[in-house]
């Protein structure tokens, strides 16, 4: 009698993922700014603590990092705020298909528009600070694996901070300490490999908390919806 | 034939209690207008009844199953429309029409949406962003999409706002069809609508 | 698709998700992940050349020279099995003793000196009064051991 | 008599008012011997001399911070699955003394490390991951009161509790995954590398944090009782 297939995981992923990279498409400006934000803040380092090209190579790629973080989090409050504001929240809650499905969109769609920009343009920040070819590369990857992961930790902490008093600051609160752990591993990734040492346990790690993130953390995402909209 | 069902619903907000032993029947072809003065919590009633908050006592049946721990066969059949209807200022009609009725209902060709924008009156702006719309206009965004969307349910809370006399001879037309093919609805309004509801549920604070 | 077989779709595939992200886990830990290593490792080339890295062990008995500033102190870190010879300029903590065990953090240099820019003394968590540990050196137990018997290190 | 009947807040207002006065009480007679054994019995440490001393309020404090976040989390899990309502209040009382005994563990570790190691702070795994831990707490306190209804700041704090849980194991296990300056565990299951008056002194401390940790939820519990059933007929007519 259902005129209505009963959803799929993919489906909702898929409208999901493809609504936000369209509306994103349609007001470029956001990443825009974030992309200029990252650059500025990485290019702000060297005036600051001096451009002794030693001191450069050993802070690159945590600098590099830190404003990759931050850069990540200045998109953040508006995953789900927007979408909270209009309804579309409510429609997504109450259609046919998996929660789990539409918010693991809207997180894979949130890192195509902050954390693969930002990933493709570490390695020209990275040269700024003389950093080598092989540090390079690894700090691409950390990045590549890390972001993600910044996205899944954020959009979580994101639903929790939906329709609070001063959400902008609660969700730095809350999602920067949860940051620390990928920063640690990514940095420590580049670190590895610019003083000789084999990157892959950090690689390792980021790639385990990637894993385990998109499982759990889009599942924590959809119960603080729930939360937010009862 | 299609029924829903509440039975002695009880919701408190921030702990204030807004009603207490709330109870309706609708089957297929009936309409209720949920009535009361502001703040009287029609629009938490909807959303108990859909699904969205959660309340202190009773129960939502749906074909006599409880829509709460069977949801994805209740969801299927569901049309909620609140107060903000899940409009994006940055898409036109036409995609916001679409990415609707995708979400639930599976994505209809082009000639189906534009005939639903024609049918609401929206024809000619089907391209404008969302944004350069009038509140009326927005929500004729709405009615067409009740005009394509299967679902047997509806629950609206004031589907008449901002509706000028076309659109809401419009939403009689809509409404009125969904009820001559065994449809249902749960509506929250001020106003007068065509066909007289099966029932009135009046909420007092 | 049957529900049932989708169900398991998911099941099977959350698992192996699991015991890879297990593995990577295990595979990470295998290695060093922080910059600390024990002088068998610096032995061994595995620390890094020309950065900045940490190592520990204990301080070897007797290996304590003081040059005649007074600041500058000269010892050897050992792991029992290999020792390194550091160089350090500055206050040492308290606790620095002979025998103890001991954190540096510094660069190696070409002739195989550990240059420390800072020094921190690694204390076990074995708390007793001067007596009692007296009683046990006499015994022949080597209480100090402790402080670095929990340190993983592929030596 | 009914499992439930603690559990609705105007019973368990009036069994806190009772208990919580005792547990004070004992809380400042244990405190009191701990501090005596500890200060003045305990004989002086062969390695670290009177600093050592310390260790009677931090190890305790950092027993205590775990142990609650996890209590918390547990209350926090509770009023979640069952949507209990005195589960959520617990959950929010015992946040602020959680807080601040991971604020003392810090600050007493710091004056301890200084003079041991040599240094006040070290980025190591074990005082990093006490540091996120204090970032969850007030995270969850400033989430718990982020909005108007504060059954929604009880519900999404409490999954914020549960996300934080993760942090545990790490502050716990740090000192045996990393090489880290930190000292590994002097009291475990297996038996403990303590002297005995100085291990006396530390549990009666930690028991005095017990309760002073319980006797503090529940006085703040009843405040929150009270502030959240305050349109009820029983407050009324207290």
């Amino acid at each position: 009698m259902s005129a209505v297939a009963a959803g799929s995981f993919s489906g909702a992923f898929r409208w999901a993922f493809a609504r936000d990279l369209r509306l994103s498409w349609r007001h470029p400006g956001e990443t825009m700014l974030m992309v200029a934000f990252f650059v500025l803040v990485a290019s702000l380092f060297p005036l600051g603590v001096g451009a002794e090209p030693q001191l450069l190579q050993r802070i690159g790629p945590g600098v590099i990092w830190v404003c990759a973080l931050l850069a990540a989090f200045l998109s953040l409050p508006a995953l789900f705020a927007g979408d909270y504001a209009d309804g579309t929240l409510e429609q997504m809650l109450l259609s046919p298909h998996p929660m789990s499905g539409w918010v693991s969109g809207k997180i894979a769609a949130h890192w195509m528009a902050s954390g693969i920009p930002l990933t493709l343009l570490s390695p020209f920040l990275a040269l700024q600070y003389g950093l080598d070819a092989g540090t390079l590369t690894i700090l691409a990857c950390a990045l590549a694996l890390g972001t993600p992961l910044l996205s899944l930790l954020g959009a979580a902490c994101a639903a929790l901070t939906l329709g609070a008093r001063g959400a902008g600051m609660l969700l730095a609160l809350l999602a920067l300490p949860l940051f620390v752990p990928v920063l640690i591993f990514g940095a420590g990734a580049a670190e590895a490999q610019s003083s000789g040492l084999s990157p892959s346990p950090h690689l390792s790690l980021l790639g385990a908390g990637l894993i385990v993130g998109a499982m759990a953390l889009p599942a924590a995402a959809c119960v603080a919806i729930r939360i937010a909209l009862d | 034939m299609n029924a829903l069902e509440a039975r002695g619903l009880a919701c408190s907000r921030g702990g204030i209690p807004l009603f207490r032993d709330v109870s309706f029947a609708l089957t297929s072809g009936e309409w209720i207008a949920v009535r009361g003065q502001n703040g009287s919590g029609k629009t938490t009633l909807l959303r108990c009844a859909s699904g969205l908050t959660r309340f202190d006592a009773g129960e939502v049946l749906w074909n006599g199953q409880d829509a709460g721990t069977g949801p994805i066969a209740f969801r299927a059949q569901l049309l909620y429309a609140g107060h903000a209807a899940g409009i994006k200022d940055d898409l036109t009609a036409m995609e916001n029409l679409r990415d609707a009725l995708a979400l639930r209902a599976g994505a209809p060709t082009n000639e189906a949406l534009r005939g639903a924008l024609a049918q609401v009156g929206l024809d000619r702006h089907r391209h404008l962003p969302a944004r350069r719309l009038s509140a009326g206009q927005r929500r004729r965004i709405g009615l067409a999409r009740l005009a394509l969307d299967p679902a047997m349910l509806w629950v609206l809370d004031e589907p008449l706002t901002a509706l000028d006399d076309a659109g809401q001879t419009i939403f009689s037309d809509l409404l009125q069809r969904h009820l001559a093919r065994g449809g249902l609805a749960l509506v929250a309004t001020h106003h007068e609508v065509a066909p007289a509801p099966a029932r009135e549920l009046r909420l007092v604070p | 698709m049957k529900p049932r077989t989708r169900r398991a779709i998911w099941i099977v595939s959350g698992l192996a998700a699991l015991g890879i992200a297990s593995a990577l886990v295990l595979n990470a830990f295998q290695s060093n992940l922080v910059f600390f290593f024990t002088p068998s490792q610096v032995a061994a080339h595995e620390a890094p050349s020309g950065r900045a890295f940490r190592i520990g062990g204990l301080v070897e008995a007797g290996s304590v020279v003081h040059e005649k500033d007074a600041l500058t102190v000269h010892f050897r870190v050992t792991d029992t099995a290999q020792t390194i010879p550091v160089v350090f300029t500055g206050h040492l903590p308290d606790l620095f003793r002979e025998g103890k065990g001991v954190v540096a953090q510094g660069r190696l240099m070409g002739d195989g000196t550990f240059h420390a820019s800072d020094v921190l003394a690694k204390h076990d968590e074995n708390y007793m009064p001067p007596e009692a540990a007296e009683a046990l050196r006499k015994a022949g137990h080597p209480i100090d051991k402790a402080a670095f018997a929990g340190q993983k290190g592929k030596s | 008599m009914n499992f439930f009947y603690f559990a609705s807040p105007s019973t368990f207002y009036r069994l806190a008012g009772i208990l919580a006065p005792w547990c004070f009480a004992v809380a400042a007679i244990l405190g009191a011997a701990g501090l005596y054994v500890g200060l003045v019995q305990a004989p002086t440490d062969a390695q670290q001399g009177e600093v050592y001393r310390v260790i009677f309020i931090h190890v305790p404090a950092a027993w205590m911070s775990m142990f609650l976040y996890f209590v918390m989390a547990c209350y926090g899990a509770m009023s979640l699955t069952f949507n209990t309502r005195l589960a959520a209040m617990m959950a929010r009382a015992l946040a602020p003394t959680g807080a601040m005994f991971t604020f003392v563990a810090l600050w007493t570790g710091a004056f301890w490390g200084r003079p041991t190691w040599g240094a006040y702070w070290v980025w190591d795994a074990r005082l990093t991951s006490e540091l996120v831990l204090l970032f969850l707490y007030f995270g969850f306190i400033a989430l718990g009161n982020a909005f108007e209804d504060p059954r929604r700041g009880d519900r999404a704090a409490a999954l914020l509790a549960l996300i934080g849980v993760v942090n545990l194991p790490i502050i716990y296990f740090s000192v045996l995954w990393w090489n880290t300056l930190h000292q590994g565990s002097s009291v475990s299951f297996k038996g403990t590398s303590m002297h005995v008056s100085m291990l006396t002194g530390m549990l009666l401390m930690a028991f005095a944090f017990w309760s002073y940790s319980i006797g503090t939820a529940l006085a703040r519990v009843r405040t929150i009782i009270l502030e959240r059933e305050r349109r009820t007929r029983w407050v009324r007519a207290l």
